[in-house]
């Protein structure tokens, strides 16, 4: 019995935050976030178009209010600008399986 | 500035082929520009080729013609050193002409 | 049984000698080798397309399709890029505001050099292509730059690509480190894959040249840069080489690098090295 | 017409509107074609307006045209670019005064039609743009008769994305 307590408290908790409306911290907090991952995809000279765009519709909606959206936008950007470093990185010797010999 | 008109006509026998370039952007009207707006459509619709005092080719276009227009074609009559007179207007009542050397 | 086995071990020998064999040849490689390189890449294309006449490949999609090649040779009887080859022809002859003009700034005057840009500017340390150097020789003589991508520097471009037409690509790399690093790194961007859509230059121009995306038939990448500048009925004007690497770039939604980043000018100086002895084929007219 | 006296002249007079308007009647169908031709020589902007193809060619000729193998319209299987799509035609038909070529999917069916005067040559090539994959009809008029020629022409966008 106690273990099913503390899952469900677990499960209440873990729903809680999402329960009420993301707020202005979140916001900034996931926003920084994809920031730092951007300027470090940018840094490799190897940005994507797709970030920048998330991480504008990320700023936009957080400065129109909408911060559930400008959230998503932030965690879409912030994963998109790490899988371009990833690109970045894993290339610098993948190049060579491609290359003419 | 250069004439928009950029035309070869050579001759040989009795045949003459003329080839013309026009410089001209041929607007359809239903393209829009980098800030959203239509730009008004802007095309030539009269393209007239005249040679010893008689037209010897006429062409209406509408907005499907490209842009910097091209056209090819022959007729006969006419010989080296003739003048060949090409004139268009387009539908903002702009127009060009020049009048060419049959090679 | 026992010539199975025998069977077995012999292939197994067979695949280290061929591994041992080819080993040093990767070792090799990592030492710059331009010359090597550029024998392999061309022969890659020779043998992938036999029937292509080696001239031919600076032609690009039409090298590879015969309907794409009628619809071209259709518009090269009064090629688009006219108007832009008369404007660059008068740019070129008009004095700047302190009377010299571009002659001055090009050897030969400019004429029937195009072949030999990009080069390894040993005193900078760093390649100079032809855009560069028509700023440069812009700049010197107090007049404001062109835009990289298009217009006048595109008409220029064309003009003094239209006089070197015919004449083989004729690329030097200087015994100099640094030329070798720039060509390195011009390699290493071309086969690098960027953007969301993974692809890398080669990934079009060497796996699938011939083949279509879309509409478009792919071009060979040996003798891409032949027909630069280009009127692209796509943008319904010209563009130089670095428009083109721009939008190459966004179209594998990547950010692209400024017009002459290092890295554009290094892939152009790889590329035009490895072409080297296929005819200047500029201005060309491209879909 | 003289007038003999004044009953008779009334009569004539309505003799006269009469006949003149029957001629005028008369000639409307007989007008018609030479109007259009005239109309040929104006620009036909009537024509150029219309969507559909059938409409745009009754406007311009007064008339349909059946497909003939005289005719032959030379366009690319692909277009490399909708944009610049070289098509060109030729016919061994003669007396030919007009020939036009239509777009049946673009907004205007009508693209470009020309006037050949006596003397020249039955053969055309021009650049067209092409909004989309379509049938593109050559229409040749040939002593007062329509042929054409069509063929598809597939037209799609380049490149990989962006």
């Amino acid at each position: 019995m106690k273990r099913s307590l503390t899952l469900a408290m677990l499960l209440a908790l873990s729903l809680a935050p999402a329960a009420r409306a993301a707020n202005e911290a979140d916001y900034k907090a996931a926003y920084a976030a994809a920031e730092t991952a951007s300027k470090e995809a940018a840094g490799m000279r190897n940005q994507w178009t797709v970030t920048v765009s998330a991480l504008a519709a990320a700023k936009k909606a957080g400065d129109g209010g909408d911060f559930d959206r400008a959230i998503a936008a932030a965690k879409e950007a912030e994963a998109l600008a790490k899988a371009s470093t990833f690109q970045a990185t894993s290339e610098k010797e993948a190049w060579k399986a491609m290359e003419i010999r | 500035m250069a004439s928009s008109i950029r035309v070869r006509a050579t001759s040989n026998g009795d045949i003459t082929e003329v080839q013309t370039l026009i410089q001209h952007p041929m607007d359809t009207g239903l393209v829009k520009d980098a800030k959203g707006e239509l730009i008004p459509a802007h095309y030539i619709q009269e393209l007239k080729f005249e040679c010893n005092g008689k037209d010897v080719f006429v062409a209406n276009w509408g907005t499907a013609v490209s842009k910097d227009p091209y056209v090819k074609f022959s007729f006969k009559g006419a010989k080296k050193g003739d003048d060949l007179k090409i004139s268009w207007t387009d539908n903002k009542g702009g127009s060009d002409t020049i009048t060419a050397k049959i090679a | 049984m026992k010539a199975r086995i025998a069977l077995l071990l012999g292939s197994l020998g067979a695949a280290l000698v061929a591994f041992a064999f080819a080993s040093p040849r990767v070792v090799a490689a990592d030492k710059v080798d331009p010359v090597t390189d550029a024998k392999a890449f061309q022969n890659f294309f020779f043998q992938k397309f036999p029937d292509v006449k080696h001239e031919d490949f600076v032609n690009g999609p039409y090298s590879m399709n015969e309907d794409m090649k009628r619809q071209w040779r259709e518009k090269e009887e009064f090629p688009p890029y006219e108007f832009a080859l008369d404007a660059g022809k008068e740019m070129f002859a008009t004095p700047f505001k302190n009377g010299k003009t571009y002659a001055d700034c090009f050897p030969n005057g400019g004429i029937g050099i195009r072949q030999t840009y990009p080069y390894f500017d040993e005193k900078e340390g760093k390649v100079v292509t032809l855009e560069l150097a028509l700023n440069r020789c812009r700049e010197a003589n107090g007049e404001a730059p062109y835009s990289y991508v298009k217009d006048e520097m595109a008409s220029l471009t064309a003009y003094m690509a239209f006089t070197s037409r015919g004449k083989p690509m004729d690329i030097r790399i200087p015994d100099d480190p640094r030329a070798l690093e720039a060509f390195e790194n011009g390699k290493r961007y071309f086969y690098t894959r960027r953007g969301q859509l993974n692809f890398s230059c080669a990934s079009c121009h060497v796996q699938s040249p011939g083949q279509r995306i879309r509409a478009e038939i792919l071009a060979p990448a040996l003798g891409i840069l032949n027909a630069m500048p280009i009127y692209r009925s796509e943008w319904s004007g010209m563009g130089t080489t670095s428009r083109r690497f721009v939008t190459c770039n966004s179209q594998t939604r990547a950010v692209p690098l400024e017009p002459q980043a290092e890295e554009y000018r290094d892939v152009e100086y790889f590329l035009s090295y490895v072409a080297n002895g296929l005819p200047i084929s500029g201005p060309g007219a491209r879909p | 017409m003289t007038t003999t006296g004044s009953y008779p002249t009334r009569r004539l007079i309505i003799q006269g509107a009469a006949t003149v308007a029957l001629l005028g009647l008369g000639n409307l169908p007989f007008a018609a074609i030479p109007a259009l031709a005239a109309a040929n020589d104006k620009y036909p902007e009537e024509a150029f307006k219309l969507k559909n193809e059938a409409d745009a060619i009754k406007a311009l000729y007064g008339r349909t045209a059946e497909p003939s193998d005289k005719v032959k319209l030379d366009a690319p299987e692909i277009a490399e670019n909708g944009g610049v799509v070289p098509i060109s035609v030729t016919t061994t038909l003669d007396k030919v005064t007009s020939i036009s070529f239509f777009v049946a999917e673009n907004p205007n069916a009508l693209a470009a039609s020309y006037k050949i005067p006596d003397g020249t040559l039955p053969g055309i090539a021009n650049r067209l743009k092409m909004a989309k994959t379509s049938n593109v009809t050559a229409i040749v008029e040939a002593d007062g008769k329509l042929y054409s020629a069509t063929k598809e022409v597939k037209v799609t966008v380049g490149g990989c994305g962006g």
